[in-house]
Formats: structure tokens, C-alpha cells, sequence
């Protein structure tokens, strides 16, 4: 389902002022520390009443301003990941993951209880209250609890910031998971271009309470000039699909007419997947090289050559498997002569591609 | 202990005890909405309702006592048509029930107003995201964390019953065994001269069951703070 | 500083400028409860003077050599009386024969605190000594003081009360309908005395002035009996 | 004013309003280290303090103005002990604020307890980090964080003392321009045929001066509450 | 000044068993949710008792279990900046900020103020109440606020979880700074190995309240064995020293007799710099590569492989600029034939190399 979003707000010093559509699947608010992305969601929320503006899903009106009509918080059906823990100090963990549910129109079944428990390593501390509990221990107690209230739209505010490499890599997969399997639209805020790459359908970059940027994350993620945090983080998407496992830990995936290789990556043949190829992690050569560790070597041609202040350029390149980017050097770029047009092979170390955060891969 | 006091004297206990508690119970649900509307709600008249709240603190207790009399005695309108109803207040232990509970109410309801002005809001907030509507939101997560309050405001309420007599006796009277207190009791003895040890008497018990009192609501607030501490 | 019964305010109200006028001199005057202002006595008040609604209280200071007992008289009197919050009650004789649980239909008696307040104490004996006690005495709601009990008949509370006479007289909404023969209780007096401790030149004339001319019109104006006669 | 006062009903209001005055602001300091003790500290004979604070609620009135009467009257040792220093209580307003100050001592100490035991320690962890001595933390954090309480324990504690009489009365007597307040006063009325109308307006101008109290305290407290909820 | 901590603690169902030597600099803790690093930095505060132990400076002793001496917290001269911002509600944010100040014994100058406050990008807040602000912004108060106390121990608990990568590019000079110029110890917790790479002079890995690795941040970053969060974030580090900066915006450095280029960093020639180089990050050719985007290709030998469960291998190389590590497929290992003591070429992008999240680089 899909989340139409525009308000205006004046803070007193701050203007929010967006407008933007979330299609099904998980939306990434992007931007800078007080560019009034939690705004926004409090206001899809319901705890901060625009002065003007639409909030609505498809099939239904969350506010209107121009009736004054705000459903109440309530009745939204939301789950809200607030971006501090805000646990209920008087309840169990346990009964502060299982808070919502009992609103909930459509109770989950126990055993999804169960699995977020798991997926969230919540088990050993169910008979706990939150006062004892390390601030990584508390913002998975409040993943859980949004998860866990049946939402039908679901609201995350940098929700993993407070965790490990590892402990996100856990619950990464669980967001694709409602991401692909289910309709509910997802506003999710996170400062990490990897969380981003990996999660995105789409991206709402905002600046000074403004969106200065929305798409398809893989539009976006294309264009040279979209580098959410400095050029060094540019990369591009692409979609591919699986092809087989291979005995030595591998996965080959289809991405077009184009083979690449990949640590093995759970699904089975035929799922769909997405790869971020950071430009950082793309190497060009004019001719096809040899001998290298390397396994991926897609040819391609050059499109377009980005050049900034710093010492890299960004090139676009097309190849087979879709457009990718590539960051080099000025001093490469003029040692090898490349030009728009100019064909050449990118280089891309299997093991850099594909979805980082995962510890089951590589 | 039935040697040490007079049949009188048990009696005036036992109804000292019947009255404070019922003053505290059937004061609490009233305090507690006294209270979140204080707290919680924007409405013409609030400080009105404020000040009202607070009139008996500030009234000399005979006053309170006189005006219950004039609003609630068995003459006056309210009192004649709340009697209708079976409801009787003048020269019932109900009546010495009413007046502590109203002497007591400025004390619980800022006790109870205190908590809830220290309630985070962001918890509601949380709560009311994950679905539950006011009353539960309310029931779920303010009113177990306005529970030292709650303690606080029964207990100062129960405290002040087992005191009050002004009002009291100016509303019901003295009647042994029907709304003759404690407080009364002593009063009276303290009215004649040598009186003062049998005063002294009651009085040490009172103290002794408000000690009571008083222990048992702290020995619950610690554990609701532990519980809330996360210990 | 005179330290006088509560009850007595209004006398006081119109003795205090007459006695200031008569003397140049400033007279403050003290009105609390007679037990209260005679604990304060015992602890040292700064009073001179001391008049009490009750002589027990008296007695007690005198015994704790606090007064001058050459100073000690009682100054006045008073009656005490039923009254009926019904305008047209019909006046009662008040002797063994009367039916006062009939007449109160149920309803309370009011009187002062029957074994504290001297009102209450000089009730109790009359109804006591007339044989009426025992039949009414379930009935009795006792206030703190007399006003009180004044109070319970004159809003309507209560239909009968044993109340002062001067009391009675000074509220309109009630009506006497019998008053207790004299033998029948002890005498209610208000007896004076100047304190022990008093150092004051002014203390005999107070005590003279209110025992003069002056005093007794204002006294009997309110209605009390002059004790002295 | 002055004509529909008389003289010394004007006096007994000023006299009213220097007590209560006065009873709050010697009250604030006691009552904030004796809530902060029981708050913050764990310490032998910590429920008996916390028992005797509550007393004067417990017992009537009349019991604590005699037992003031007995330990700081004139011909007590403890009386005539702070009398040799120049400091005596008995039938002086200083008594009669000392009684007041009592019978609101309660009142107050409870109120900055509930806001005390609700300021969150780790705000003073914090302040400790940064180096900020006990006495520092409490001033600069503590103390801030806890005005809503202290603001609601200072109006309780005045308008009580604005209605007390019954312990002031029996402890100090009720002695025109020295120890007469409002409520002896309203009192006196009461013990006279005919004195309610009088009694009535004295009433009706405590009301309207515990009423102005109350909505002072009432918008001192919103004032610290926005700027704690950084508005 | 070095700080040396031993304690142990037992909450009851947790047992907190460490015992660890930060040398002068900057000491990362590091580990998963719950593994006990914010209960360490609590205790070096005074604002956990542990049941036993001891913690130290050269010159003071801060907590000994054995004569039960515990100095008071407010005489540690600490700076503590906690894991949640807790900032004093009813105070300014300029009030927060200069609250240590007046309990500090040399009083640093009004112009460090001004110098926090433009770094932290808090000039336009400083008259608000922290009530209003957002998570990030009130994570840069609670960092300004410790900063400016003139702590003689710095404790920082993932003190820029709650930002955008350009804000934690402005703020991680400042610990570097502090690092390099000062003498006071700093522990810092943090989850980010670019971070970690970046500041930690030493590590101490955490597990389960227990201390398993601790050591130079060189020696640990080296070992194949070390990677802390799955073995795609290992990475070497190497130190190196400024050269030449050339006009192309490439700054040319040299590590042991090799020379490496790199975009544009700060500092004079003759400057120390430290580099990590991600394994992921470095291909491996039997023979010299010709005509590649790569502008630093170094020959090196194997001298370990380690083979994990995943697909993936980590190669330990000696190359003249130090060890790296290199993390290829089997497939490679196996195609390429490398074993203990086979020469070859580690091939890094430029970009690639060094301080990653600095966006004056790239
Ligand atoms: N009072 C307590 N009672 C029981 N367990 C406790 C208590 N305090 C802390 N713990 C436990 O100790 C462990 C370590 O907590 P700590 O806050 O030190 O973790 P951490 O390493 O900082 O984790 P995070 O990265 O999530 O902040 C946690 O599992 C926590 O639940
Ligand atoms: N009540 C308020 N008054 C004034 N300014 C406000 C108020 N509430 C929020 N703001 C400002 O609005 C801006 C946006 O805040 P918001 O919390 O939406 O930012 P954010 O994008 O979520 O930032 P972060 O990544 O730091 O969490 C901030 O600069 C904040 O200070
Ligand atoms: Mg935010
Ligand atoms: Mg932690």
C-alpha cells in the first residue's frame, strides 16, 4: 500500500515543508541531523499536528488539514519505532513487546512472538525491566514492541544505530521480510548508506525540512549526482536474480545478460535480489584483465564522467548487468584516457558486492 | 486491650477506623479524576475547581463543617433530595465519612497531581502508537506510574481522617457509636480538667495505627519504585 | 490582657471600649475555649484576668495556686433551656412526665458535649436529675461547644436542643419552649479571678469594672444573670 | 476596605498574612531537607522521622497546640531554654507561625517528597560527571527539576496556615494584634449568637486570599513546567 | 597518562571479569549489545561500585576494592558522555554546555566554547531547551557538554551513533586531536570499525563481561584472527607518513620503503598518518596488473591463509609498507594457487585506502 505525505509545519524557527509519496514497500527518509525527518514521522504518526497538509494511505485519511480531521494516534495503526527507547519502565520486557497486541485487531500468533524473541536475542531477558537493561538491549525491546503490535504502517526512526555490526545483520533480513512479503508501507530514518542501499524501495532525501531528492532507490542510487553523505559513498543498485549456489560457498546471480559472482546468499534459484556495487569498489581497466583475484569483470562503457573538487571522479558506466558507478582517480582517469564512450571492463571483487551487513555472507 | 479501653473508647476506634477508611476509598476514584483534570485538561472553570478543591484546607474545619451542614444536612435541598435516594449523610458515620474525606481531598489530590505532572508524556505517547486507546493508555501506563502518589494521596488522606474532628463533629455530631471518632473522643476528654491522660491514651493509639498506616504505604512505594527502577 | 470564655464575645465586644474609655488604659482581651485558655495559664500565659464558663477550670488554677483566691468570684449566670426549631412549638413543661424521645420523633437531640463542654455537663444533670436522661439519652448529638448544638437546632437539624439561655435568646430561627428549673442542675457560673502572676496596676480595676454598673448592663443586655444577686 | 473591615479584624488579616507568610518560607528550608532526607537517604529512626512529620495531621489540632503548649510554652524547659537566646514562641506571632508552620509541615514535606522521588538520578549522575559537588548538584539540577513540587508544597503550607486556628489557638491563645489571626477570629464569631454574618465575611476574605495564593503558585508552576518541557 | 582498569562485578545473572591497561591515547572498547563495555565506562566514572577490582591513573587512584576507596564521582574530573544524551531539561543548551566549566579547575578559555560549538554545528541552538531538539542534536550537546568540562579522563559511550556520516566526519578530527595533543586517557565505546580504525590507538574487544582481545590497534587490525564483527571487517592498518601532496589533488605517502597514494589529506609532509586497509578492499594478481584504474599495486608474499565456514578466505600478506590482509574467494585461492610463501601483487584503489568517513577526502 502506499503513503501519501505532505505537510507544512512552523516550528518557530523551523519550517517543515514536504510533499512526497511512499509506494509499497520501505521508504528511506535520508537526511543530515535535524533535517526534520522525525518530524515527519511524528506527523504521520499522529503526535505532531501539522498546521497544513495530507497524510493518507490508500484507503485511508490520516489527517487533513484542510478539514482539520486527525485521526487519532490510536486508531492509526502504527507501529513506531521512536528513535530512543521509550520503554514502559513499570512492565517486563516481555510485557512491553507483547503491549501492543492485545489492541492489535489481529492478534499475531504466538509464535511470532516467538520468532521476534529470536530474531531480536530478546530471550534471556523477558523477565527483566527496562531500567537494568544496555541501550542496545533497550532499542531491540523497542523494535520488537512496534513489530509485535500488528501495525499497518510501520514507522522506524534509526532503529539500528544502537547496535553491532552483527546484531544488525540479525534483524536486517527481518525488514526485507516485511518489506517483500507484506503490503505495509515503511517510513524507516537511517544515517547508514548501507541500510539504505540494502532496505530502500525508495529514497526521500531531506535538507532543512525539505525533500531535495525522491525516487525509486535504485534511480536514485544510479546518478552520479546523488552521494547522500560525500561522493565517497556513491554506488549503484542492481536488481538480479539467483542463479545457483555453487559448491565452493558461492552464489551466482543473473543481473541482465550478465553472470556474477557472490558469497553465497540464502534463497533459493530464481529469487530476486539486490546489489549495491559501491563506486569505491569498482576498478576499470581498457583491457580485460588477467590472473586477478577478482571474479567479476563486466565490460561496459563509459557515460558520463562526474568531476567534483576532490581528487575522484565518478564515472557512470552501462554494462550488461545495468548502469553502474565507478570512483577513480583524476590522475587514473587522465593515465587511462577515458572519455564518454571510451569502452572498458569494471572490476568488482566478488566479496564486495552484495549485502554487507550480513555476517552469512563472506 | 479491650481492658485498657473503655467500650466506648473500642467503639470510637473501630468507627474512626470504619470512617477514615472509607474517607480515603471512596475519596481515591474522585481524587484521581480531580486530579487528571487538574493535570491533563484545559476547561473553563479549572481554577475554580481548583480553589474548590483546596477550600477545605484553607476554611477552618468548623466552616466546612457548617457549610456540609447547610448542603448536606437532612433540611437542606441536596441533602433532602439525595435522601430520597436512601443517601443520608447528617448524623451518620457516612456523614463523618463526607466530612473527613472532603477535609482529606486538598491533600490527596495534590499528591496524586504532583505524580502525574511527572509522568513522561512520551510514554502515553508510546503507548497510544501501539494502539491503546485513553482509558487503557491511562489504566496501562499512567496509573501504574502515578502509583507512589496514589500511595501518598491515600495515606495522607487516611492520616488526616483519622485526625479531623472539626468538621466533623460540627457536621455529624457526637453520637456514641454512631459518629463519635476518635479525634472526638479525645477532644472531649481534653475539655475537662484532668482529662488530660485519657486524652493521652487515644491519642497514642491513633498515632500507633497511623504509624501503621504510614509504614505500610512507604513499604509499598518502595516497591513500586523498585519495580519501576527496574531492579 | 483578660482571658475571657468564648461565649462571652459580645459582652467583651462592648466591655473592651467602655473599660478603655473609663481607664485610658489598653485592654486586650483573649477568647478562646475555657480549657484551652486555662492550659494556657498553667504554662505561663501573660494574663491578668481570667473568666470561665466553667469553675471547674477554675478550681484547677486555684489549685495549682495559679489565680489569687481572695480575687475569685463568680460574676455571672446563665439558664439553660430546650428549644425547638419550630417556630409554633408549643412550650413543655420540663418535669419527669415529658416525652421527649415522642416529641423528638426519631430525631436527634442536640446538646454540647455531654461529659466535656459545661453546657453539655449541666444538660446531662438536668435531664439526669428529672429522669429524663436514660429514655432520650440515645438520642443525643453532641456538638463541641453550645453554638454548635445551637446551630444543629436552628438549621433544623435537630428539632429540640439544650442549649444557654443567652444562647437561645440571641438566635431567631429557634424557640424556647422550656427552660430547666434551677435545682435541677448545678448553677452555671462564670466565675473570675485575677492570676497569680498578674503584675499588672490595672488588674484591680479591671476586676472592679466588671463587676460595676457598667459591666452588669452590657452582661445582662446578652441576657446572662448577674451572679451576685 | 478599612470600612468594611473593623480595626482589628483588619489587624487579625495582616497578622494572618505575616503568620502564613511566614510559616511557609521558615517551613521551605526544614521541609526540603527533611523530604530530601527521607527521600535520598537510608538512615536509622528514618520512619520515626517521617512518623513525626505526619503527626500533626494525625492528631486533632487541639493535641498538637498542647503539646507545643507543654514543650515551648513559657514555663517549659525547652521554652524557657530558647528564651534565655532571646527566642520565645508562647503568645507571640512567632508561636502562632510556629503552630501554622506545623500543622503544614506535613503538606509541604510530602509534596517535594513525590517531586523529589521523581527527579530522575541520572540527570544528577550526569552532573556529578561534570564535577559538580553534592551541594552544587542540588542547587543547580535537584532543585530546578523539583520547583513544581516546592511551589506546590509553599501554597499548602500557606493556605493551611491561612485556616489553621486549632492548634494556634490552644497554643498561643487568640490575643488581638499579637496572636489573633483570621481564623481565631472566625472562630470567636462563631462562639456568639449572631456571628456567623460576621464570621462570613472574614471567611469570604481568606478564601479570596488563599485564592490568589493558589493562582500565583498555579502560574509560577506552568512557567517552570514549559521551560522544563523546553518550550 | 595511561588508566588501568580491573574490576569485577557480579548483577546477578551478568558478571562483569575485566581487566585491561589503556595505554596514553585513545582506547576503544569494543563489542557486541550487552558484552559490558557502558558498565566499564560506568565504573571508571563512579557511577557503578564494582564488587571488586581496582582502577587507576599513573598519578591517581580512582577506585581500589581492597581498602573499599572509592573517589567521589565529581572528583574523578571526568567527561563522561553517556550512551543517551541526558541533558539537563530545564537549562539552555548553551547552560549544558558550559555547565562543567564552572567546577573545573582551569577553566578553559571562552574561545574553546566557540570552538565546540562551530564543530558541533550548535550555534543556532544555543538559546533553545534541549526539550525540542532532535535525537542528533541533542546527542552533539551531550558531547559538547563533556568536551568543554575540561575532563582529565574522557569517557565516551558511541558518542555519534545518533549521527549523519558528514556530522561524525566533522567531530572525529576533534577525538583525533585530543588523541594526538593532549595526555588524557580516552575509552571509547563504538560499534563502527571505520571509527574504531580510525581512532583507537588500542583496542579491548569485549564478550559476555569479559575482555577477549586487547591490544595496539596495529597489532590487532593485523591479526587474520581478529574481525570483530565477521571476518568482511577485517582489515589492516598501516602507518605511514605524509610525502608530497601533488596537484592532480592526490597525496602521496610513504609507508616503510613503499609508497602509496591517497586523495587529498590534511597535514604537512613529514606528518604521521595512520591508514587501514580493508581486506575487502585489496584484489590479489599473481603478476603486476598493466593499465588499471588502481593506482597502488604492492608486491607482497603470503604468509597466511586462513579459511573460515564462509566462502571467503583471509590472506595475510608482508608487503614493504607492513602487513595486510586481503580477503578473496576460494574460488580465487583455488584458481590463482596461492599457498604460504607465493609471491604477489595486492592491488588497492586509491580511494580506498585510509581515513574513511573524512569527506574532505574523495
Ligand atoms: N542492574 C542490572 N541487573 C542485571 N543485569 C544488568 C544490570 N545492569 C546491566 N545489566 C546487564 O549487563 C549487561 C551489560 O550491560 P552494558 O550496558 O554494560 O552493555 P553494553 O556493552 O554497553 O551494551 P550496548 O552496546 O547494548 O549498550 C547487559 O546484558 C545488561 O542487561
Ligand atoms: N518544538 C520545537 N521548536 C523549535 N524547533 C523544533 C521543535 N521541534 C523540533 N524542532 C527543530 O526541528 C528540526 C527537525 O527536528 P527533527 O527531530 O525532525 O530532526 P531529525 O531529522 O529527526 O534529526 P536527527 O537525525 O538529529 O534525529 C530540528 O532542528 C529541531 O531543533
Ligand atoms: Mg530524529
Ligand atoms: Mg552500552
Amino acid at each position: 500500500m502506499s503513503l501519501s505525505v505532505s505537510l507544512h509545519h512552523d516550528f518557530g524557527g523551523f519550517a517543515l515543508d514536504v510533499d512526497f509519496r511512499a509506494p509499497p514497500g520501505l521508504t528511506v527518509l535520508f537526511g543530515r541531523s535535524g533535517s526534520g525527518k522525525t518530524s515527519v514521522i511524528k506527523a504521520v504518526a499522529g503526535l505532531l499536528h501539522p498546521d497544513a497538509g495530507r497524510i493518507a494511505t490508500a484507503d485511508r485519511v490520516l489527517f487533513d488539514g484542510v478539514t482539520g480531521r486527525a485521526l487519532p494516534v490510536h486508531r492509526r495503526r502504527i507501529g513506531y519505532i521512536f528513535q530512543e527507547p521509550r520503554l514502559f519502565p513499570h512492565l517486563s520486557v516481555r510485557r512491553n513487546l507483547t503491549y501492543g497486541r492485545r489492541f492489535a485487531p489481529r492478534r499475531g500468533d504466538r509464535a511470532e512472538v516467538d520468532r521476534v524473541v529470536e530474531m531480536l536475542g530478546l530471550g534471556a531477558l523477558l523477565d527483566r525491566r527496562p531500567g537494568g537493561l544496555s541501550g542496545g538491549e533497550q532499542s531491540r525491546v523497542s523494535i520488537g514492541r512496534a513489530l509485535l503490535s500488528a501495525p499497518e504502517i510501520l514507522l522506524a526512526d534509526e532503529p539500528l544505530a544502537a547496535l553491532d555490526e552483527a546484531r544488525k545483520a540479525e534483524i536486517l533480513p527481518y525488514f526485507e521480510r516485511l518489506r517483500d512479503e507484506t503490503d505495509i508501507p515503511i517510513l524507516y530514518v537511517s544515517h547508514s548508506v548501507q541500510e539504505v542501499a540494502r532496505l530502500a524501495t525508495t529514497v526521500v532525501a531531506m535538507e532543512q525540512g525539505r525533500v531535495t531528492r525522491a525516487g525509486p532507490a535504485v534511480e536514485v542510487f544510479a546518478d552520479p549526482a546523488f552521494s547522500p553523505t560525500g561522493p565517497r559513498d556513491a554506488g549503484a543498485l542492481i536488481e538480479a536474480r539467483i542463479l545457483t549456489h555453487h559448491a565452493d560457498g558461492l552464489t551466482e546471480v543473473q543481473a541482465g545478460p550478465a553472470r556474477l559472482h557472490l558469497p553465497r546468499t540464502p534463497g533459493t534459484p530464481g529469487d530476486p535480489l539486490r546489489l549495491r556495487i559501491a563506486a569505491q569498489d569498482v576498478m576499470l581497466a581498457r583491457e580485460a584483465p588477467q590472473g586477478l583475484s577478482a571474479l567479476n569483470i563486466l565490460p561496459g562503457t563509459v557515460t558520463a564522467i562526474r568531476e567534483d573538487a576532490g581528487p575522484g571522479v565518478l564515472i557512470s558506466l552501462t554494462t550488461p548487468a545495468g548502469p553502474i558507478l565507478a570512483a577513480i582517480t583524476r590522475r587514473s582517469l587522465a593515465a587511462m584516457g577515458l572519455t564518454t564512450g571510451t569502452p572498458c571492463h569494471a572490476i568488482i571483487k566478488s566479496v564486495a558486492i552484495a549485502q554487507r551487513e550480513d555476517p552469512r555472507v563472506g | 486491650m479491650t481492658d485498657w479501653l473503655g467500650p466506648e473508647e473500642w467503639q470510637a476506634l473501630r468507627l474512626s477506623l470504619k470512617v477514615s477508611f472509607w474517607a480515603m476509598l471512596a475519596s481515591l476514584p474522585l481524587g484521581l479524576l480531580a486530579a487528571y483534570a487538574l493535570s491533563r485538561w484545559r476547561f473553563p472553570g479549572r481554577q475554580l475547581l481548583n480553589l474548590l478543591i483546596h477550600l477545605p484546607l484553607v476554611l477552618p474545619p468548623v466552616v466546612t463543617g457548617y457549610l456540609l451542614l447547610l448542603t448536606l444536612g437532612a433540611r437542606a435541598p441536596l441533602g433532602e433530595f439525595l435522601g430520597q435516594f436512601g443517601i443520608t449523610f447528617a448524623f451518620r458515620w457516612t456523614g463523618a465519612a463526607l466530612a473527613a474525606g472532603i477535609m482529606g481531598f486538598p491533600l490527596m489530590v495534590r499528591a496524586i497531581r504532583l505524580s502525574l505532572d511527572a509522568v513522561d508524556p512520551k510514554l502515553e505517547e508510546a503507548a497510544a502508537t501501539l494502539g491503546a486507546r485513553p482509558l487503557s493508555r491511562f489504566f496501562t501506563v499512567t496509573l501504574p506510574l502515578i502509583a507512589p502518589g496514589i500511595l501518598a494521596g491515600a495515606v495522607l488522606s487516611f492520616a488526616k481522617a483519622m485526625g479531623e474532628f472539626g468538621a466533623t463533629i460540627t457536621f455529624v455530631s457526637n453520637i456514641p457509636g454512631s459518629t463519635q471518632t476518635l479525634p472526638s473522643a479525645i477532644y472531649a476528654f481534653l475539655q475537662v480538667p484532668g482529662g488530660e491522660a485519657s486524652a493521652l491514651r487515644l491519642v497514642a493509639l491513633s498515632v500507633v495505627i497511623a504509624m501503621g498506616a504510614l509504614l505500610l504505604s512507604e513499604l509499598l512505594a518502595q516497591r513500586v519504585a523498585k519495580r519501576v527502577a527496574g531492579k | 490582657t483578660l482571658f475571657a470564655a468564648a461565649s462571652l464575645k459580645t459582652a467583651m465586644d462592648q466591655l473592651e471600649p467602655a473599660f478603655e474609655e473609663a481607664t485610658g488604659a489598653d485592654l486586650r482581651v483573649s477568647l478562646a475555649g475555657s480549657s484551652a485558655l486555662a492550659r494556657q495559664i498553667q504554662q505561663g500565659a501573660p494574663a491578668d484576668v481570667f473568666i470561665s464558663a466553667n469553675p471547674g477550670w477554675m478550681d484547677q488554677l486555684e489549685a495549682d495556686g495559679l489565680i489569687m483566691p481572695e480575687t475569685r468570684r463568680d460574676l455571672l449566670g446563665n439558664d439553660i433551656v430546650l428549644v425547638a426549631h419550630d417556630p409554633d412549638a408549643a412550650p413543655v413543661s420540663l418535669n419527669a412526665d415529658l416525652d421527649l424521645p415522642a416529641l423528638l420523633g426519631g430525631a436527634p437531640l442536640a446538646m454540647a458535649l455531654v461529659d466535656a463542654v459545661p453546657a453539655g455537663i449541666y444538660g446531662r444533670t438536668a435531664l439526669q436529675s428529672l429522669g429524663l436522661w436514660d429514655s432520650v439519652a440515645p438520642h443525643v448529638a453532641q456538638a463541641d461547644n453550645v453554638r454548635a448544638a445551637l446551630a444543629l437546632v436552628a438549621l433544623g437539624e435537630a428539632p429540640l436542643g439544650v442549649v444557654y439561655a443567652t444562647d437561645a435568646a440571641a438566635e431567631p430561627d429557634v424557640t424556647v419552649i422550656g427552660t430547666f428549673p434551677k435545682g435541677s442542675h448545678d448553677p452555671i457560673l462564670y466565675p473570675v479571678a485575677a492570676l497569680a502572676d498578674s503584675a499588672n496596676p490595672l488588674t484591680a480595676d479591671l476586676l472592679d469594672f466588671l463587676s460595676g454598673p457598667e459591666a452588669r448592663a452590657i452582661f445582662e443586655g446578652q441576657g446572662f444573670t448577674w451572679a451576685a444577686d
